[in-house]
């Protein structure tokens, strides 16, 4: 192909988008309302992901150590900790503390325990978190094994039903969002396949006077890629401004420990290049498919 | 250069359009195909530019065998023929200028040229001031002489035309009548099915009848033989 | 039945196609419209059953203004019109039958007397073998018969033709030409904007030749007068 | 319109699903593809709020009971919180009844308040839950004036916390619905406008064989109801399958105490109903929208 003849295809491409008014503006539409979609879903999803990532970081092990450790021993326990594999942070609670954070914790039914500080009954404690939270349990069992240790606490039955229900509503999360993306791939394709059938005899007649299926294609190609960008517009600006106000406004003001959102700036970033990406793709592939049935004949 | 050989078209709907067609037209040669309404024309020279394939025999044209030839060869193999179809065919999106400017983009000639040659075949048409007009703008005829402009913008080796002056009047038919035989006379071959007695008798060429896709009559300086 | 008044039309590119026309056509005539390609002739036509507007003048038919007409009211008024079109605008998704049908079911005519109808007009054309078939799938004369058959097919007051006989052959003209002389004997009003010579010249009638949008000749019994 | 006009439309409209072959199936697959997500994420969403209703009714208010108070005062307090307003049940839990539950709560650590049964510090408590989850915390205030209460106890913070929580997920889930059904709405109105476009010229040909507006507006009416019913049998059928399945079979498995599905049999109707009403409307609106402009001429 001659250089002139690119040039000639991108000049066709933008006149298409003008001669097609209607059907133009019918694909470009489609793809608008799909992406800000799946935007949308999209920047659920992630920050969704990112809150169940806090409450499983949440998770942690609380090794009890028998009342015969002394220091050295229960020291040797905190080494022995630290040493294995997948540990991310190791804290030593002695039992003053631990009482005090028990009476702070039952409010006022913990004012009837405060004569137990001159005579604890609780126990020291390491408290340990894992790496990767699903470690939690495999680290717990072999904790429980080590000398001197009374007791393992990982809020057993707990912890597994936390993490069943983060992996639900992840999974969930995963089959929406790639149901969505399917959907959206089906429908710009499906809207930009009937504007090109509408174009049919248009092909049919460049056919009959001697262009090539490429010379063809090229102009369909480039236009699939400018709808699916000029689609992608309106939901990344849409998507961008609401994120970065719902982040800058709206996020400071929920104080739940662990609804923390992503950070407006990559992830703004992300997301668009996301949208225009899946935007061009679609429009490309939605564009060449459609055309491609009536190269045949 | 042309060449059919025990021909045969049989429409998926199950009508035999052309039953067993013999024919060799040489190269430079000026051809009226005539026949009634409805008597495989159009099909005949349909299957010329492989819009149609037979259903059996052989079609060669330029040394192509066109039943054999591969669907992805079959827009190359058309930049060798001009054609003016019945129901004219122009891109509706297209202007004037555009709809003849597109045969001479597919096979990549300079814009200078394309520019220059696209003013010159309207001109000889008749319809350089309509230039920037889209085919709904046009009438009948206007429309017509779009497809004829388009059809000898490359200068190609074979124009077929089907039916090239079925609407204009008389006065401009002849007019067209007049390009064809200059191209012609410069040694293009020129097929063309028409229903014009007038032209058919006055401008004597070789004549092909065709009727129940067959050709009942074939003569060299033939008239348009069908008498009221 | 068919008056012009000072009509002029100008199309929306800037394009005068009508430019100040006076006319009267009354009931039961036979008229002839002809001229050059791209003269006026089927704007001039179109105005008639109101697919153009005029841009000022008025024009009557049977009695209806039709720039002052309602456009819920166009469809109503045009059922008392029989329409060929010179492209003629047949619903390519519909059978032959389907489409003759039509024209009549619109005026909610009972079942079987239009399939008793439909199928007699279509045999006046000579197509109605080719009843059960799509308009694809036929010649262009076909469906210039086609067309032709669904503008007599509910027995018009007035039946408006352009070049109802472009793509037939001089034989199935003249049939066709019988069928519009009959229907004229039976008092239909016929308005047909043709180029072809032989028939204006030998079915004399009234002529009305256009050109450049205005009437440069109105002759009772006229001829084609455009000589080669 | 004469009957056998009426009987010509339904035909027609017949025809015409199968004239417009492609056309027909590519409204269709949009009408069933849309559908398909709304149905999913009404099945979602419903699901989710019923859930959220659980935990919130989940919420209690608990009267803590000064030792001053005998048996009568006991008795009359009861009286007065059950004819109180807006109250669903009230439920005595004497202070022994407290201590077990506190031991047990506490697990491990809890044994070592196994003395204190002899003398109990606790207090004796009213167990209110109210009608409406959000007169929990009025009832509490109304009820800390009462003679005899020593204090009352609803989750201060945590309750505000939780009632908010619940509001923004509900909030963001009707918004998604709603969202999401606009844009159902947008794409197959859409969808089925490109292709009435693509038959235009049919509609001008048959103004000008004089078929009034009404005329053509009816086969493209049932055409609209017949693709919008069309469309909603997969999404009705999938929907239907897949949550019969489901919560005959993965539901009993989720174990979390809030985590109850709607039972399948009255909601798979409703469902389905919506979907169905869904696909005609917007079938018929679609259709009938976009033959509009074309009438106008
Ligand atoms: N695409 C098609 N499918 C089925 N039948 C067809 C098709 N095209 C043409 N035919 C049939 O084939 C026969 C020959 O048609 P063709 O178009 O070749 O006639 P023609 O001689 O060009 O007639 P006309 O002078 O009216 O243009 C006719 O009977 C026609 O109905
Ligand atoms: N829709 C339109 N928009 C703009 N200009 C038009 C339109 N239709 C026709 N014209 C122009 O109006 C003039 C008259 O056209 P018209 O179709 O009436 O000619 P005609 O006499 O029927 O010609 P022919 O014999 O070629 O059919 C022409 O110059 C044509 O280009
Ligand atoms: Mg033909
Ligand atoms: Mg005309």
């Amino acid at each position: 192909m001659k250089f002139r003849t690119l040039l000639r295809h991108f000049r066709e491409s933008f006149k298409n988008i003008g001669r097609n008014g209607w059907m133009t503006f019918a694909s470009v539409s489609a793809v608008t309302v799909t992406l800000t979609l799946v935007g949308v879903f999209l920047v659920l999803m992630m920050n969704l992901n990112h809150i169940a990532g806090n409450v499983e970081k949440d998770v942690e092990v609380r090794a009890h150590i028998d009342n015969a450790a002394n220091d050295d021993d229960i020291k040797a326990i905190g080494k022995k900790i630290t040493e294995m594999s997948g540990i991310e942070t190791v804290i030593f609670s002695p039992k003053d503390e631990e009482l005090t954070n028990l009476i702070d914790d039952l409010g006022d039914n913990g004012d009837a325990f405060k004569p137990f500080e001159q005579d604890n009954p609780l126990r020291d404690v390491y408290i340990i978190k894992t790496k990767s939270p699903q470690d939690v349990i495999k680290v717990a069992k072999k904790i429980e094994g080590f000398e001197y240790i009374q007791s393992v606490k990982y809020g057993q039955g707990y912890v597994e039903k936390l993490f069943s229900f983060v992996n639900i509503a992840r999974n969930i999360g995963i089959v929406l969002i790639v149901g969505l993306l399917f959907t959206a791939m089906f429908l710009i394709s499906n809207t930009i396949k009937i504007t090109i059938v509408a174009r049919r005899k248009e092909i049919e007649i460049m056919r009959l006077v001697g262009a090539t299926n490429n010379f063809i294609r090229w102009p369909f190609f480039l236009e699939g890629l400018w709808l699916g960008i000029l689609g992608s517009i309106v939901p990344i600006g849409l998507i961008s401004v609401l994120y970065y106000n719902i982040y800058k406004y709206v996020a400071p003001q929920i104080t739940f420990k662990f609804i923390d959102f992503l950070p407006a700036s990559p992830f703004i970033y992300q997301i668009s290049a996301i949208l225009i990406v899946i935007g061009a793709v679609i429009g490309i592939w939605g564009s060449l498919m459609s055309v491609r049935k009536f190269l045949k004949v | 250069m042309i060449e059919m050989i025990d021909v045969k078209k049989t429409y998926p709907n199950g009508v035999i359009a052309i039953n067993g067609l013999n024919v060799k037209i040489k190269p430079g040669e000026f051809v009226y195909v005539v026949g009634p309404s409805g008597a495989g024309k159009s099909t005949f020279i349909k299957m010329m530019y492989r819009e149609e394939k037979p259903t059996s025999g052989n079609i060669l044209v330029n040394g192509v065998s066109l039943p054999s030839i591969r669907n992805s060869k079959v827009p190359l193999f058309r930049r060798n023929i001009g054609m003016v179809f019945q129901d004219f065919k122009l891109l509706q999106t297209f202007t004037v200028y555009e709809n003849v400017a597109f045969a001479m983009e597919v096979i990549e000639k300079e814009p200078e040229e394309i520019k220059k040659r696209v003013m010159e075949v309207l001109d000889l048409v008749g319809i350089k001031h309509k230039a920037r007009m889209l085919p709904s703008e046009l009438s009948g005829g206007e429309q017509q002489r779009v497809a004829i402009a388009r059809s000898i913008v490359n200068d190609p080796k074979v124009v077929i035309a089907d039916e090239p002056t079925g609407n204009l009047d008389p006065e401009t038919s002849w007019e067209i009548m007049n390009i064809f035989e200059e191209i012609n006379n410069r040694g293009t071959t020129l097929v063309m099915a028409t229903h014009n007695r007038d032209i058919v008798n006055n401008i004597k060429r070789r004549v092909i009848a065709i009727e129940s896709g067959k050709i009942v009559r074939d003569e060299h300086r033939g008239d348009y033989g069908y008498e009221i």
